[in-house]
């Protein structure tokens, strides 16, 4: 496996370099909003690329591969909450709001997977793409449900209590979880691509192209220093949880992969891309919508293992590991 | 001069994310005005390093007489017992009024 | 008319896609700085644009458009004013402050404009952006003239009260109007690429030139966030303001394009851009100069009507319209 | 331990716009330093959404004795009048003085 | 609605450069939390514009007890003895109390 | 002497204009974080351009730069303190904290150097950026020492004080000096452009090349308005500290021409950078140094001097001057 060479690509080793520089407590630090603009940029740069690809893609292939995201989005998080459950060690409305955010994603493993794709030299397919978009959102009404189920079931035990979620209602809760600013902004910056005339598109093209992977990397350093401070809240989080966080990736990485191979059919690339969606916990998309619909859940559990264990774990292990079975899958 | 008032300044310390919610909650209750700042920090629930729009704190200042006050620390109160993370501070404040137009 | 087509570009759907956010209330929010950092970007960019162009240009021309300039910057506010007076709704000060934005330019329209040529394949004459710099600042002097005038008209009916213009003074006032931030950015980045050597001006172009398209859009989406975010004040401002903040704008367009086409004698780009200078209204340099010179005048009604009526007035309707204009006046 | 000091808080939210023209105003009366913040909020002028530098709300931050205070509210309470549109907010505080050099 | 506690608000205005170091002296002390706040300002020490790193102020927000109050503040005079630069303001408040669990 | 001529590239008239927009009083201000922003991608950008060129280059010459990098570092704040301490109008802890700065760099000072070389079309050595990441340190450690030794020998006079650098312990300042943010990025990116693949680095060239000359001109009209802001402190400062703002770079301008050209025999552009290093001020990595560790220190003092007396002194006539002393040492 030439994994190991093709982690040396810049992406990742800013965000090790970010990782590092934390661990020896170097005083380097971002602005705070720099990290929320290069994201910004990233989410637009991403989906005017997607849409510019997916003008020319097959439409049957398009509308399968929505049907699958929105098949891994609602059942990834059923499996997570099964597990976490079964641990005996998570209560259910933590392993409600935490199993939501592996259904959904995370575009800076995404990306991270791109350029070691490019790295590696391997052709992949544009419909991941479209299925980062999608998949956004279906797992957050799962992760509302578990949770309101879970409120029904501690309620038929005690005194009937207040459910945050029932004041909210179900089409509020669906508005929430589709209206969520990154995917206005990826299904927006696709759309925009596919409607706007070729060649005022093309003087985009140096903006959303050429410094992408430069912005990648700024972005990746300061996700290293993210996760890196995030170690600090390990103990609070607990050992069953960060077990979790490193075997629900794989479990999911197994199961996209899978998608991708034979439902989806893609080559190596895509089918690891689906890999590296399935495995990916989000950490832009879900944590607000978890804040508003289930704040009976401490967000430090689910930003710590989505920031702190599988990001870096996917992005160090996991991408080498998804691409690996990606071509057992599909050349094998 | 004219003379200050004496009213109260609540400040509400929580999640960005929570903004939005939490005006909406408090606006029947006939907020004048508000102030917000964004910040970052670390309490029970973790650090809150003000890097990602998940991790940003805010402090939202709200000036308000203490009839109103009562009224939207009520809601507030209902908010906390929900579940939500948020700390609701009041200081006594004098104010210079507002010139009768 | 081909308009509509040519509206289908990035920067015009980017503006869309920032208000329609709003609009289905989703949580899409730049951080606070962002705008600013892009607006800075903006003006730097064209103003060594700018510059670069009109180094090669004709000095008389290059005079002549300057002096229409001052006319328009000096007599679309006393129209405008005159326009609010007549209707008997709007105060005094408040009319004056307003008036003021109308003969003053937004250099987000006159951008979206460019970029509505570039993507028709129209060609434009390069004087228009020295009118942008210089148009910046004469409206806010008539600005602050209607308002010293409005006061002492207002003294002399009451009691002899105080003036804040008064304590300034015309030179602190006419100070604040031309070193005013954007006016320096503008001006100074044209000088810059007048004055410096060839080579090393070469060395600044990809950052001028390349993403400069990119940056407008992600400009134009907070734009469009921002008109949105507007509406809610539209109730303050009222229906007469509200219709105000359209008919001015087609007042100003028609003037434009008048001045461009004969007095100037630009071909058909030119003369639109003459247009849309004269249409936009100012939100970078007029507000902060009526918050300090005509304090009493309420920001909600100038912001509202310069961000929330007539922008987007003019980047969706305006534009097309000044284009049909300009062609009938120097096509026809 | 040097013991606490009694001092007042002056808290002005304004417009970013008039920052520089208040601590001009504000400095023939004795400023020992000021502190200041940005933010964003809403109030009888409409939103201030922060995105841009003519929406952005700022929050000062003077520590001053009361008889400077006094001072600078006339001085203030002048500005309001001629219609320039501030809160001013007067907080008491205790303060470790500064150590004496 | 449960009724107010009465806490103190410490407030440390000082550099950037030193939250780290003031956050890691406060932590043995039992502060439960921290919320920081980045501005500009001015004073015995010249103009901290806030442009750069290393002139950009921060007001760091600490809700806490009056005995551990007197705890930090000895801590804060000792750093204020050897010369670091910051202030220390303290505010009387109210708080709705965390929800007990 | 052509260097006036050479003074018109961008980057240095961007810092005049920024100079200029504070001494007019205009209201150009840019967002607080826009600089960090800058700043931080010209470190990345620097590092990875460093890495890249060196990864060329000779290890024997490389460690002899760095070998000389050290001895600068460690001697010109002995030099600074030494002159400093002979006036008798600065006591020792603040000379201490202005010392350190000028045995360090300025990043801002050497990239527009580097401007003014490639628009005056003169090649040069790429083993100065590695010395710029290795001057960033040293000097900080030489001015705890002379920090120590001021208050040791204030205690010996006066009552037995508390030492602040006592508590740190010397390991816990050398960490201070070796971990700091910039230092990381520059040698962290250098690092980087040196392992990752000949191919991945591609792909970060156009965000690390193309635009860098741009961004250089953002941060400079940055740091012109701020190098203005400081005027206000010259009085605080007083005559003495601001004369030795400007004759210490050129004591450390000389020493560095010599450095450069005789035991490094580097080239024209070569050696005139070495000058550049060691004539100026850090304002990045030892300021927050010395006010964690000379805490006694007043940081108006040193902040003054190194932003308001000696970067612009520097951008100025510093660098013209230390390029005819080059041409002189060299070709000569
Ligand atoms: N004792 C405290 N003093 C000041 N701010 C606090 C304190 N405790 C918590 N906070 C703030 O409130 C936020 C949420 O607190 P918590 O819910 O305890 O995690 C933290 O991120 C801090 O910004
Ligand atoms: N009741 C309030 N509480 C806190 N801040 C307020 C209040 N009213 C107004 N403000 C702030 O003061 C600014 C100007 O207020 P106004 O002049 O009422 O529009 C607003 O944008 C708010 O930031
Ligand atoms: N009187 C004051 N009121 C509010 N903030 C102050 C005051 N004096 C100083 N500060 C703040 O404290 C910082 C350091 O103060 P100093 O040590 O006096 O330079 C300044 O940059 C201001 O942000
Ligand atoms: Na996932
Ligand atoms: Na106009
Ligand atoms: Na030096």
């Amino acid at each position: 496996m030439s994994g190991l060479q093709n982690l040396l690509v810049p992406a990742v080793l800013f965000f090790a370099l970010g990782f590092l520089a934390r661990i020896i407590r170097s005083d380097l630090r971002f602005p705070p909003d720099l990290a929320k603009i290069l994201s910004i940029y990233l989410l637009v740069s991403i989906g005017i690329h997607g849409g510019y690809e997916l003008a020319k893609a097959d439409l049957g292939t398009a509308l399968n591969a929505i049907f699958w995201a929105m098949v891994l989005g609602l059942t990834l998080p059923v499996i997570g909450y099964t597990l976490m459950r079964a641990t005996g060690k998570v209560d259910a409305l933590n392993a409600s709001a935490i199993a939501a955010h592996y259904g959904s994603v995370s575009a800076g493993t995404f990306l991270t997977a791109i350029a070691y794709l490019q790295s590696a030299g391997v052709e992949y397919d544009s419909y991941p793409v479209i299925m980062l978009a999608i998949m956004e959102s279906p797992a957050i009404v799962i992760g509302i449900l578990l949770a309101a189920w879970a409120r029904r079931q501690a309620r038929s035990a005690a005194e009937p209590a207040q459910d945050p979620g029932a004041r909210f209602g179900v089409s509020k809760l669906l508005h929430e979880a589709f209206t969520n600013g990154s995917v206005v902004l990826l299904l927006g910056s696709m759309a925009i691509a596919a409607i706007a005339t070729p060649a005022s598109l093309e003087t985009v093209k140096p903006f959303v192209d050429d410094i992408f992977m430069g912005v990648l990397c700024l972005f990746l350093l300061e996700m290293g220093m993210e996760a890196a401070r995030r170690i600090a809240d390990f103990r609070r989080v607990g050992a069953v949880l960060v077990a979790f966080g490193i075997i629900m990736p794989l479990i999911g990485g197994t199961i996209g992969a899978l998608v991708g191979a034979f439902p989806l059919g893609f080559d190596v690339g895509g089918t690891m891309l689906v890999a590296v969606l399935a495995a990916s916990a989000s950490y832009i998309a879900v944590p607000p919508a978890m804040r508003i619909a289930v704040p009976e859940a401490n967000p430090s559990f689910y930003l710590t293992l989505s920031l702190g264990v599988t990001f870096p774990f996917n992005v160090v292990i996991g991408i080498p590991l998804y691409h690996a079975a990606a071509e057992l899958l599909v050349a094998g | 001069m004219r003379s200050l008032e004496q009213k109260k300044l609540l400040t509400i310390i929580t999640s960005k994310q929570l903004e939005e919610m939490i005006l909406k909650k408090l606006a029947p209750h006939g907020i004048g005005g508000y102030t917000v700042v964004s910040g970052h920090g670390a309490g029970a629930s973790g650090i809150q390093s003000g890097m990602l729009d998940i991790d940003t704190n805010i402090l939202i200042y709200i000036i308000l007489s203490e009839p109103r006050l009562e009224r939207v620390l009520v809601e507030i109160d209902r908010m906390m017992d929900k579940g939500y993370r948020l700390k609701a501070l009041v200081t006594d404040i004098s104010i210079l009024p507002r010139k009768p137009s």
